[in-house]
């Protein structure tokens, strides 16, 4: 039974991470561009719900929008302004860049809203699903809910709207993107911009099941950067599977090996993917290629 | 009035200068060759009129307006189209998307423009489900033709588009290439095959050291001792 | 050439006279210095010359470090003695893990790195009984007066530097320097030349392994307190890129100068704005990234022009 | 004296039979012209010989010796020696660095620079690349990289030389040089084998033609007999090149 | 002017940042009291009172650097300790070697004292002692718990509280039924909870850090683990705590080195009580044990200073220090012959009605301990 619980706890928090690695990936498959920011990006998100929720007791649900779309123009002014300046540049400076960016956004955020761990807690945190033995958290299910649903709607969007078909072909080859009228200054820019509003949901989402610093930017980013991998870079369904994957990794490696061995597991089962399958398991031919 | 024309035209890569002092034009409904050796300048004045490299000085017009050091996207959308070298084509993708995306400055017609295409290049429509990047040579090399098509441009650079192709696809292509000049679309044409770009086009320049050193009707310069002995090895 | 030769021999020459100079602090400011130029350094091999981007090469000080502590402190050896054990250590473990690694490429590689440097991290933390786990490992401290054992860690470290330096240099000027770089460059065409790519791969990883162990075998005894979480530190990974990328990774003295300029650059900001300094940190790295992304020797060889960061900027810019 | 030969090779890439039975004999000194249609599978017979992608099926045989489970550095230091369709030059080096890797580490094995930069000079004299030899790879046009492949695989000492399409983007005038090094390269006992499009370059210098087509040999022999070969001319050719003639 | 100048090397940023400005409050509040009084009585003059703060980022060896700096280039001999028991580690080792001296009022874990050190003071009670008056305080409710959970995160302090919780549980009778570390920083603990929860143990206690008891509470309320205690090292005595967990905070117990209602007398404030009004004055909030145990271990440094009679001859001060026996804010301060305070013993808070209240020991409580703790709605 416990095992049952294990996993469904697994496949629940797989929602959330689907949702903090879909957009790294995004970026990552189209631009290039690893973005070490994508964690710190996040918490802005959760900040924004906590103040929301603090000052004016806005539901953390209904926040959403108020995190997504600030956090979409922020990404789009980062990436049309900055990294747009130096995206030919060697992979490995845009590594550093956007580190650059998180150590700026993490402290700025220490700065303006302390170091102190934050906690969205509305009034009907703690309620549960209980079937027999098993509980299920409805804020969890909710935020599964929430994740599955915009992944699915982002996945819509890149497959059937010109822009999401530019964002496909930009990925591919910018120069022939170019060829055929598509502005990839102001593809990068919409597909930074996406990544970061949907990292605002995520971070969002994340303030009502844990509590959060800006210390914890780096290992958001390192889940969203699991996530990438295992599932393919830039693809969403990828991202979808990577996250479920990682939570059920991390749970059951904690149920069946220790808690403290968890992280060695995840990772070494990242590892694992690459030496295997270095395009991740839903990656695509000719996507995402390792491009120099 | 001229359709189109590159007046005086100047640029290069970072300090280096390639091409000095060009001047060109296109009359509507030619084909032009433009002749080189390699590393004379060829792709990159190709490059420069799409406004994939910044002019220093010079101008470009067309239909009277002028484009020098406009962004590619603007002027894919005013109707230049570039079959660049190379193919490049979206690998990744099916020849069908390739040819929507295509369309992209362009999308009302689109159905139809694909149907045209089609009727152009049979090839692909046989293979629109396969992706790009599976595609032989010869057949990425007409994806690419047919994508720049769905732009409806009323100018077609076409770099270098025999290359490494089997002479069969190349006969095939050159069939291709007079079809869509018929329909209405202006070409420059750049190829390394002197013999035949002359034989297809109205009219040639020469372009030596990133200069325009001859120009003239292209029958003529078939028969100009010059360009036998350095280009066409007589 | 000839002419950095020279000033590298002066420069040297300084740093040898310095702690005659120079108070404690300073010391221990340069000290830490040398310690970042021989890992960039010595991670340069893998990264800059062989173009894997091994992004968790701490791994190989942490490895390092704990091979010094745990052989001074359970096994009572003599830390000179530790220093080899922990370059063999850095070289097997490289070696081991290059086979499976090394198969993969940039990005990919430079992530399963990082994975694999957690995860030697979280074994660390659990091997309790030896390593102390997460309650860490106290190390001996040197016996004499600290004005003597500050130097005694500057000289130490410094060799440290200078043996990274010419076993980078040595690498770089030989037939081996130009497998790696041609192998960084294409690795089929590497290979068609004759060239026997995976095992001259896992060479250089070794050697950069066992050369940044050597680092960390020193920076163990010298702190005398190590705990996983400070001796494979992801910041400290950061930091190691960026000099290299700041330096110029396709030089010898590239990471050197980075580790140089990084160090004493954040020493004034972190001195002057107590506050802000993180902030200021990251703008730091965000202009040197946008104006010298080729790393300052590469850029400025010629001698230093706002043309050239100008050129640069409208090379990068999409 | 056969140089190379390789028996019911096969090339699978997935589902996909790239290569189907090829039995193709290579002789001492001779220069092999290699045609086909686009996607025949030239390359990736090549890519096979230099043990660059893995056999699906059948042997490679080179000198008398079985070089199936041989790896790419090894089939060079015995003496095979190529260039790419796609070139790759190693940015970042100079020309002549270029070349003396090669020099370096092909048959020839130089075991210092002094050395390396004796040979790789000779190479690029033999190419006419000498005035570019400190310059960067990456800013000369595609002749001069194509003759920079040629040079770098000179300075290994090939017994075999193997050329993917180097002229590919000459115009007639540098066909007609480049033909004349490539026939010099003969006459010093390097055995050829030669990929191209450009018909006349084959006509002019290969001493035997095979024409791979689909995967699988359809037709070799002198060239002007595999031009005349209809099915040559129905895969390959074309009608109208048949009409014309043989430049 | 007549100034003795202190250094301290903190966490004003990184991960420590939170606890590191709770000290340095404490030294300030300190430093302006003392200086408001005329400064640290040496003889006949007054000296005042100057701090020479770094910010060692969180990072233990930025910090070792630091002090080294604070000793060698501005010739600061008198160390106030940094936050975090990593940081006081490496620093102390630096004072040792170069003869200055720490007390510090921001670290517990025992392994501290085990170096022979001799120039290192701590006024934490130590961490294997943390869990232990809690422990003691449950043993006799009614109904009887007799089965003990306890999770900690794998960093050398937790480590050690949990050891010495367990130690304790079998000293009190009690049953260990769990007992298993997870890694520092964790986020999501729920499979340690649902395999708690399985054990159905009467005390929950978690040794770890702020965030990870935030997210215990969350999730075992989420999974509906109910034991009859909850208990904390670290965590509840932060004002955070409630802002954080809201109504779910209720009825947790926590360990504090302090708290507010504590009724010392004080050398320097006057009185516990005093040093809390102060503090709400400068700072706007109540003070919690991490800044008090910064106030605390300025005014101990102080006094030692005052009885030595010099500033500058650090083997007085040292043998002032080791003798010293005095009251302050922070209880009877003794020190034994490795420099850890001795039987300064550990209150125990619950949160009630959103507040903090010391339920232990008897002679400070402001309320009774509410037990069992009510199910999760
Ligand atoms: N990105 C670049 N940076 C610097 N120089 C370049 C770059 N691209 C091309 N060049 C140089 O510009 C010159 C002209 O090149 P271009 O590609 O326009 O020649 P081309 O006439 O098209 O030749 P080909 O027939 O080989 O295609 C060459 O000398 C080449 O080395
Ligand atoms: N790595 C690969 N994966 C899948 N298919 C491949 C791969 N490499 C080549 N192919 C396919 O194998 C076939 C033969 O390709 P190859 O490059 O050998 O042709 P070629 O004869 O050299 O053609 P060309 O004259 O155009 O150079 C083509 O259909 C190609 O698409
Ligand atoms: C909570 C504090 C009393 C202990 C501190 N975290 C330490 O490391 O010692
Ligand atoms: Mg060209
Ligand atoms: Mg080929």
């Amino acid at each position: 039974m416990i095992i049952l619980q294990v996993l469904l706890n697994g496949i629940l928090l797989g929602g959330f991470y689907a949702l903090i690695g879909v957009g790294f990936s995004l970026v990552w498959g189209v631009t290039n561009i690893i973005n070490l920011a994508h964690g710190a990006i996040a918490l802005l998100g959760a900040y924004i719900t906590l103040f929301l929720f603090q000052y004016y007791g806005v539901d953390p649900f209904l926040s959403l929008p108020f995190s997504f779309i600030p956090l979409f123009i922020f990404g789009y002014i980062l990436q049309r302004y900055l990294l747009n300046l130096v995206v030919k540049a060697q992979i490995f400076m845009l590594l550093i860049l956007t580190f650059g960016i998180e150590i700026f956004l993490v402290n700025f955020m220490t700065t303006f809203f302390s170091a102190d761990f934050r906690s969205v807690t509305p009034d009907y945190a703690g309620e549960s699903l209980i079937i027999g033995d098993i509980v299920i958290p409805y804020i969890r299910l909710a935020v599964f809910a929430i994740c599955i649903l915009i992944t699915l709607l982002l996945s819509l969007f890149l497959n059937k709207t010109w822009t999401g078909k530019a964002i496909k072909a930009t990925s591919l080859d910018i120069d022939a993107a170019m060829m055929v009228g598509i502005n990839p200054a102001k593809i990068f820019a919409i597909t930074f911009a996406i990544a970061s509003g949907l990292a605002g949901v995520a971070g969002s989402l994340f303030s009502l099941t844990q509590a959060f610093s800006p210390s914890m930017a780096g290992s958001l980013t390192l889940r969203a950067f699991i996530v990438s991998i295992l599932g393919g870079l830039g693809r969403v369904e990828g991202a979808l599977l990577g996250g479920i994957i990682l939570g059920i990794v991390e749970t059951l490696s904690s149920y069946i090996i220790g808690e403290s061995y968890k992280n060695a597991i995840t990772l070494a089962i990242m590892v694992l993917v690459l030496v295997i399958k270095p395009t991740g398991i839903l990656g695509k031919k000719y996507f995402a290629e390792v491009k120099h | 009035m001229k359709f189109f024309e590159v007046r005086n035209l100047n640029t290069g890569y970072g300090d280096l200068q390639i091409l000095r002092n060009v001047s060109l034009e296109i009359n509507k409904g030619e084909i032009v060759a433009l002749l080189g050796s390699n590393g004379a300048g060829k792709s990159t004045l190709m490059r420069a009129i799409v406004g994939r490299l910044r002019i220093w000085s010079g101008e470009i017009i067309f239909n009277e307006q002028n484009i020098t050091n406009l962004s590619p996207d603007k002027i894919v959308k005013l109707g230049i189209s570039l079959c660049p070298e190379r193919r490049r084509i979206f690998s990744g993708m099916t020849v069908k998307e390739n040819l929507e995306i295509g369309a992209y400055q362009r999308r009302n017609g689109l159905k139809e423009r694909m149907e045209k295409v089609f009727s152009i290049l049979p090839r692909l429509y046989e293979r629109k489900n396969h992706l790009g990047g599976d595609l032989s040579g010869g057949e990425q090399q007409m994806l690419a033709i047919g994508r720049a098509l769905m732009n409806e441009p009323e100018l077609l650079l076409i770099d270098e588009f025999t290359l490494g192709l089997a002479p069969t696809i190349v006969e095939i292509l050159v069939d291709v290439v007079k079809k869509i000049n018929e329909s209405g679309v202006s070409i420059l044409l750049v190829e390394q095959d002197v013999h035949m770009a002359l034989e297809i086009s109205n009219r040639a320049y020469v372009m030596e050291v990133g200069e325009i050193t001859i120009s003239g009707n292209s029958k003529e310069l078939l028969e100009n001792p010059q360009i036998k002995e350095s280009y066409l090895g007589m | 050439m000839k002419k950095s030769v020279i000033l590298f021999f002066i420069f040297i020459a300084i740093l040898v006279i310095l702690p005659f100079l120079v108070s404690g602090y300073w010391l221990r400011v340069l000290t830490q210095t040398f310690m970042f130029a021989a890992i960039a350094t010595g991670s340069n091999i893998i990264i800059g010359f062989t173009g894997y981007p091994a992004f968790g090469n701490i791994a190989f000080f942490g490895i390092g470090a704990y091979v010094t502590g745990v052989l001074m402190t359970k096994y009572n050896f003599s830390f000179l003695l530790t220093l080899p054990l922990c370059a063999l250590s850095g070289f097997l473990i490289a070696t081991l893990l290059g086979l499976p690694l090394l198969r993969l490429k940039g990005h990919y590689f430079a992530i399963a790195t990082i994975g694999v440097m957690e995860a030697i991290k979280e074994i660390v933390d659990n091997m309790t009984e030896i390593t102390g786990g997460g309650m860490g490992l106290t190390l001996p401290i040197m016996e004499g007066e600290p004005a003597y054992i500050y130097k005694f860690f500057y000289y130490a470290i410094l060799l440290i530097m200078l043996l990274t330096i010419a076993v980078a240099f040595l690498i770089f000027r030989s037939k081996f320097g130009y497998a790696l770089r041609a192998i960084r460059i294409d690795e089929d065409a590497a290979s068609v030349m004759g060239i026997n790519t995976s095992l001259f791969k896992t060479i250089s990883w070794a050697i950069s392994g066992a050369l940044v162990g050597i680092a960390g075998g020193a920076y163990a005894y010298w702190l005398t307190y190590i705990d996983p979480s400070t001796v494979f530190e992801t910041s400290y990974s950061v930091k190691m890129f960026a000099m290299i990328l700041l330096g110029g990774g396709t030089t010898v003295l590239g990471p050197m100068i980075g580790a140089f300029i990084l160090e004493l650059v954040s020493e004034f900001v972190w001195s002057k704005f107590i506050e802000i300094h993180g902030m200021i940190l990251g703008m730091l790295i965000i202009l040197i990234v946008i104006f010298i992304p080729k790393g300052l020797f590469e850029t400025f060889k010629g001698g230093f022009s706002f043309r050239k960061i100008i050129i640069n900027l409208r090379e990068n810019k999409l | 004296m056969i140089m190379l030969e390789t028996k019911n090779l096969a090339k699978k890439y997935g589902g996909l039979e790239v290569l189907n039975n090829v039995n193709l004999k290579v002789y001492k000194g001779e220069i092999l012209g290699l045609i086909g249609p686009n996607g025949a599978g030239k390359t990736t017979l090549m890519n096979l010989i230099c043990r660059l992608t893995d056999i699906t099926r059948g042997e490679i045989y080179y000198k008398g010796e079985l070089i199936n489970n041989k790896k790419p550095y090894e089939i060079s230091k015995m003496g095979i020696a190529r260039t790419f369709q796609v070139v790759k030059p190693f940015k970042g080096l100079t020309v002549l660095e270029n070349v003396m890797v090669g020099a370096f580490y092909g048959r020839k094995n130089a075991k210092n620079r002094a050395e390396a930069k004796d040979i790789a000079m000779d190479a690029l004299k033999i190419v006419g690349l000498l005035n570019e030899k400190d310059r960067e790879p990456s800013i000369l046009p595609i002749a001069q990289r194509k003759k920079l492949e040629l040079a770098r695989a000179l300075a290994m000492d090939p017994e075999l030389l193997i050329l993917d399409e180097v002229m590919a983007g000459l115009n007639p005038k540098e066909l007609d040089d480049i033909m004349k090094e490539i026939l010099l390269l003969k006459e010093r006992g390097i055995t050829i084998i030669a990929i191209e499009h450009v018909m006349k370059v084959i006509m002019g210098i290969s001493d035997r033609v095979v024409v791979l087509h689909l995967g699988e040999l359809i037709c070799e022999g002198k060239p002007h007999e595999v031009c005349n070969h209809p099915q040559v001319i129905e895969a390959y050719l074309g009608s109208k090149f048949a009409q014309r003639g043989v430049a | 002017a007549d100034v003795i100048k202190f250094g301290a090397a903190i966490s004003l940023t990184g991960k420590l940042a939170k606890e590191g400005n709770l000290v340095k409050n404490g030294y300030e509040l300190w430093k302006e009291t003392v200086n408001k009084k005329g400064g640290i009585k040496i003889g006949n003059r007054y000296y005042k009172v100057e701090i020479k703060y770094y910010d060692d980022e969180s990072d233990p060896n930025r910090a070792a650097k630091l002090v080294e700096k604070l000793i060698t280039e501005d010739g600061i001999k008198l160390i106030l300790g940094p936050y975090g028991s990593e940081s006081v580690f490496s620093t102390s080792a630096i004072t040792e070697k170069y003869g200055a001296l720490m007390v510090q009022g921001g670290a517990g874990a025992d392994k501290l004292y085990t170096r022979g050190f001799k120039n290192l003071f701590g006024i934490y009670t130590v961490a294997t002692e943390y869990m232990d008056d809690t422990l003691k305080m449950l043993r006799n409710k009614t109904p009887k718990p007799n089965t003990v959970a306890i999770v900690y995160s794998n960093d050398l302090f937790s480590t050690q509280v949990a050891q010495g919780a367990r130690a304790s549980a079998q000293k009190y009778g009690y049953k260990v039924v769990y007992y298993k570390d997870y890694p520092k920083g964790t986020q999501d603990l729920s499979t340690v909870i649902v395999e708690i929860k399985a054990k159905n143990p009467d005390i929950l206690i978690g040794c770890g850090h702020f965030q990870d008891t935030v997210v215990i509470v969350k999730q075992s309320k989420d999974y509906k683990l109910n034991p009859k205690a909850i208990a904390f090292s670290v965590g509840p005595t932060l004002p955070d705590f409630v802002t954080a967990l809201k109504g779910d905070a209720e009825y947790i117990f926590g360990s504090a080195q302090w708290t507010p209602t504590l009724k010392y007398k004080d050398p320097v404030f006057g009185s516990n009580e005093n040093f809390v009004k102060a503090f709400k004055a400068k700072f706007g909030v109540e003070p919690n044990y991490h800044a008090a145990g910064g106030a605390a271990a300025a005014v101990i440094f102080q006094r030692a200073i005052e009885k030595a009679g010099t500033f500058t001859d650090i083997n007085k001060i040292r043998q002032a220090l080791a003798s010293f026996n005095e009251e302050t804010l922070f209880g009877k301060i003794r020190f034994d012959a490795t420099g850890k305070v001795v039987d300064k013993g550990m209150p125990v808070i619950q949160i009630q009605r959103g507040q903090q209240k010391t339920v232990y020991p008897e002679n400070a409580a402001e309320a009774k301990p509410v037990y069992p703790k009510p199910a999760w709605r």
